[in-house]
């Protein structure tokens, strides 16, 4: 079996369910001729026509909105925004609009939309081109948010987004687009709302999701040198979120640090902490710590190792939690 | 007469009847007989069933309302002008196109009762989007809903409702420019009846709206908002211009919103009684009405007998409308996904017990 | 010394803050002759003239945007957005630039910008008129938020907001716009980023901010009737929080629960929970329960009551976390 | 040789001199030989700094960097037409324009070298607000400050860069309107390079960009962007205009990115040789030099000692940049607030130790 990027995986995600349902659009800024500033989109234009690939102006609130009436128009759109700090103007369509339709219609106009937004760190990027939006989306009922980790997932997850009733937003890690692996595209396995445990261990959980995940793993591998076995969950997706497994882990662990890249601050952290305080109180050992980005705009290229998440700060935090 | 003040600026308006009903330009606009009277009924259903909403809130039987009167041509011209396939986009004042476009009044209403959002009718078998508050959002989905029909190889086409105050929007601008890019079966029709709330239209925009269409490439046409021929005429022909693949238009419909902006809103505090009378003197019920007397098409009869229609249908309407109780409180979590997933189940659980 | 009301409260804050210092300049959508649809800046613009007191167009971004031009320029503007769903169009300007303005120009260029929302549920209000905004401020790294529970908290919060270099998002509770106090209106007293003990208790500590505040009082009014004496713990300022309060106080009660209007995941309360677990670990007698709103969209005024936390619900959450 | 084929939709674009720098206009556009020759100058400033940028991050000096290479009149032409007071909004491309503020090239580069975010330099004592890179947003903060100048009763103004692309977003519409409502002393110059990355000017509008502008009730004026005289003339204008109290103006420059869109962009893989190599020909330097010359306000040691001023002065650039180092680690935490907040502080000792 072929290795493959994420890119790869998640441009053949795209280009599988084009080839499977025929009201499945593709669209956004430069995802046509151009095949995406990431290329995740490449090729599709000329596989499948300038009617189901095509760019539009830059506009990403028409972008949103134009999901909503195409939808109601019984098509599947999957619309990019070009890069996570370029998704923000289309957030009044999302919130009163995409993540609304249904409810606000008795169920009768699903929102079967998907938006696919480059997202978070890492990559040396310009100011806004590292966001971490997520909390923006996890906050607002009636969205789903995924973060795959690592290609085979990002095929299963896109496909899954868009096979989905209703809205998902998919924040694809930009910094592990060229990450690879090799295994069968499927969509079997785990759907939207289940997470993964990837390692197990029983000193503690370590609680992550998209690029922080490589990085976790990484410091489980060198704290298991140290003797401290932690166990990985990758949440994949942000909302639902598998409360159930999260209460698994760390009933058994009794000790958990999350890590994500965006700031503190109500990131994604602080609804895990909450949730497994909900969960687990009885067997919590040691205070929940957070490994986040900080409180700060992200910063330029040349400080953003200063801001995310490093193997040595996850690995310190749960040296600090297992000796508390 | 003289015309109203609005249109002092040299930008032309498209009219067929002078405010006293007569014929001024064209009148033909491709109606038959019952087609002319059927624009006269629907506004007076429509004003009767507008005025029984305000009683109807003083009562306490709806929470806000926001009245349209003075606007019935503007809507009534435009939705007639719509074929059953098309989709109309409101804003959150188009009662009298709702109506136009076969909506039940009791379903609509819910939401001014308070037991339901934007969309308690069916939005796609009525051909009526739910009720848009946030002003102008509703534009870019009546664009990309246009584009999927083009998509289809339908003729059918999409009208988009929206305010003098919309119009300040970005929405508005990427809806216009979207549609125009691509060539979209949708029509943006303004209803600019003077004012957003307490701003008057000169302290929200320095042209008219009609002027920007040009900027996008697409036709804007100005019309006599209280002037129903005249609107049904100016929309049909979009219409035809979108099923023809010809792409976007732009109308702008200069009336008039007679009473408050809500029912939570005194106009007394930001504008003056006499622009008020100087509208109310431009009806438009009374101006097609005289139309259609003087040209032999109704008599005075046929508005009576809709006078009378009117009147027993509100009847109706209010008795289902106050036996409505409130929904159960179930309906606050089985619409939110197509399948709750479990942290919702749980939720609903704790809040309804087992129900 | 005569009552006032929150709206009178706000609308005395203006005044003044319009009266001493000539850069300050007020405007929103129908703020000027109207004085708002609240009535919150009444009388302003005759007091003020049109330069200082002003209605613009309905474009919240440009509101938002023309704040950032308006600040560099060396003015101290206040805008108003009219309902907390019309301020989501302005969430890019916001998110993009008012919060990151000082930062990019390396403290070269502050923003000292007051962003008013009427905000939360309660008053039956239409779609759109009953949210709570405050995750979408709060995780966004570079701005201030407050609520005020009271009219003399209100008057102080929003004097505090306009008085301060940085930006702050001001979210006045509706459903308290006309609840009355008496007293005087002064900046004395805490800051920006100090919480209020309302009242001792030792069972339970009920932390809360905006209108729920004054549900947690009549909760622990009949708590106390049972023989359960709580705490009430007023946030007031969102971001930041005043971390060392909430620890000192959940320290010495042990047991606490969060009560907002926002939907649970990722409102307010995860951050409460995620600090007090960091801050009070120990002396934790019992999970943090969170009572708010549901994962839902606001429901239309005739159920709005299903949504809201009630004085039983937070009631039932004090009794179960007091008998854990 | 021809005009641009972009022009050929009968809206008229004023120009001065011909692309082989022949007048074909009014070239009295109110410089004094100096100042004619200044244009010049910075115009070959700005190309031979523009080159080395782009050495340089193929060097792995520059992160990543968008070249502005063909549109060094629209810059130079406008930005000499402001005065100190003035307030230049720029979007991201406008390093040129930066040079003739006066901004310094190092300060400004830090961007580019990823050691700093959008305003390295101090946009306040330059009068050039920070890089802005979510397009079109920086409009609206153009329409404040001008606001904000217009009620201090200072005749300064504002101009604020956008691009082509930049012209569909929803921010340019509420900055067009507000700034006509306002009557705001600001001047919205579109540099319409024929590009937003992969998607040409057909494919984001249906109307000259220049044409919307009736639309807002402002004036506007396309403009041949590769005619520094002519962007000189228009700009000039406007800026009268907007000191009289006039209110705002549109500008659409019709140049050409004959580069990339940034150095991480392959441009064969959406455009034709031929389309760059047209463009090529209508080089702005070109075009003005031969004029300069051939009216005898510039010979060719002019341009020769430009150009060798140029070249020591990149080399100093270029020696200073690769000198910077990376700022300190505390730079993270101590400019988001005047006065960091407790839990910031924490978080700053978190990450620095005692630092
Ligand atoms: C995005 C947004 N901002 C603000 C509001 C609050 N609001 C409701 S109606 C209204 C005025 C609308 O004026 P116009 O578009 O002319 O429509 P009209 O009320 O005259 O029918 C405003 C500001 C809103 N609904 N949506
Ligand atoms: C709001 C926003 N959306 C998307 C982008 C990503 N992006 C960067 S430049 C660009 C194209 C801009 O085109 P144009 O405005 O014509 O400027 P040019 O690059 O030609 O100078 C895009 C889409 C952005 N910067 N901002
Ligand atoms: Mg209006
Ligand atoms: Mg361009």
């Amino acid at each position: 079996m072929p290795e493959i990027t994420m890119v790869g995986a998640l441009n053949a995600a795209l280009r599988d369910a084009l080839d499977e349902d025929p009201r499945v659009l593709v669209f956004g800024e430069d995802v046509g001729e151009l095949g995406g500033v990431f290329r995740v989109t490449q090729g599709l234009q000329a596989a499948f026509g300038r009617d189901r690939v095509f760019d539009t102006p830059i506009s990403e609130s028409g972008i949103a909105g134009m999901c909503v009436g195409l939808a109601m128009a019984g098509w599947r759109p999957v619309a990019e925004m070009q890069f996570d700090g370029f998704s923000y103007p289309a957030l009044d369509q999302v919130i009163s609009h995409v993540a609304k339709y249904r409810e606000r219609t008795r169920g009768r106009v699903g929102m079967p939309v998907t938006i696919r937004i480059p997202s978070f760190g890492g990559i040396r990027g310009k100011e806004h081109h590292g966001e971490s939006p997520e909390t923006y989306y996890v906050h607002t009922a009636g969205l789903k948010v995924v973060a795959p980790a690592d290609p085979l997932d990002a095929y299963r997850l896109l496909r899954l987004a868009i096979a989905d009733p209703d809205p998902v937003i998919v924040l694809e890690p930009k910094s592990r687009y060229w990450s690879k692996a090799e295994g069968e595209l499927t969509t079997e396995g785990p759907g939207i709302g289940r997470a993964r445990v990837l390692r197990d261990g029983s000193a503690c959980a370590l609680i992550s999701y998209g690029a922080m995940v490589a990085r976790c793993l990484e410091a489980a591998e060198a704290l298991e040198a140290e003797g401290v076995p932690c166990a990985v969950v990758d949440l994949r997706s942000l909302s639902p979120l598998d409360v159930a497994t999260l209460g698994e882990v760390v009933r058994s662990t009794g000790r958990a640090v999350v890590v994500h890249e965006a700031p503190l601050t109500l990131g994604l952290g602080a609804e895990v902490v909450a949730r497994v305080v909900e969960e687990a109180f009885d067997h919590l050992e040691a205070p929940i710590r957070r490994v986040t980005g900080w409180d700060v705009p992200y910063p330029p290229a040349s400080l953003e190792q200063v801001y995310l998440p490093s193997v040595e700060r996850i690995a310190r935090a749960v040296r600090e939690v297992v000796a508390y | 007469m003289s015309a109203p003040e609005t249109t002092d600026d040299g930008f032309p308006t498209l009219r067929c009847l002078a405010p006293d009903g007569t014929p001024v330009g064209d009148v033909e606009v491709g109606l038959d007989e019952e087609g002319l009277r059927a624009l006269l009924r629907w506004m007076i259903l429509a004003r009767r069933l507008d005025r029984e909403c305000m009683a109807l809130q003083r009562q306490g039987e709806l929470t806000v309302y926001p009245p349209f009167e003075g606007q019935e041509a503007a809507q009534v011209g435009s939705a007639a002008a719509l074929g059953p396939r098309d989709m109309v986009f409101p804003s959150f004042r188009e009662l009298a196109a709702a109506i136009v476009r076969g909506v039940d009044a009791v379903e609509y209403l819910q939401y001014h009762r308070g037991t339901w959002h934007g969309g308690p009718y069916d939005p796609l078998a009525t051909g009526f989007a739910p009720i848009c508050v946030p002003v102008a959002t509703q534009l870019v989905h009546a664009v990309g809903w246009a584009l999927g029909a083009k998509l289809d190889g339908s003729d059918a086409c999409a009208l988009a409702y929206f305010g003098d105050g919309a119009a300040s929007e970005g929405d508005f601008h990427e809806a216009a420019n979207l549609a125009a890019v691509f060539r979209a079966p949708v029509i943006l029709f303004c209803q600019n009846n003077g004012w957003a709330i307490s701003v008057p239209s000169r302290a929200q925009f320095a042209a008219p709206i009609a002027a920007r269409a040009p900027g996008y490439g697409m036709p804007g046409v100005r019309v006599d908002g209280n002037d129903v021929l005249a609107v049904y005429r100016a929309t049909r022909q979009a219409v035809e211009r979108a099923r023809a693949g010809d792409g976007p238009s732009l109308i702008e419909a200069l009336t008039y919103r007679i009473g408050p902006h809500t029912t939570a809103d005194d106009p007394t505090r930001y504008r003056d009684e006499a622009e008020v009378e100087r509208w109310r003197a431009l009806d438009p019920i009374v101006r097609y009405r005289r139309f259609l007397e003087a040209v032999g098409v109704a008599d005075a009869g046929f508005a009576a007998a809709c006078e009378a229609e009117a009147e027993a249908w509100v009847g109706t309407v209010r008795a289902e409308l106050v036996a409505l109780g409130a929904p159960p409180a179930s309906e606050v979590f089985d619409h939110v996904f197509a399948e709750p997933p479990a942290t919702l189940r749980r939720q609903r659980e704790e809040a309804l017990g087992g129900a």
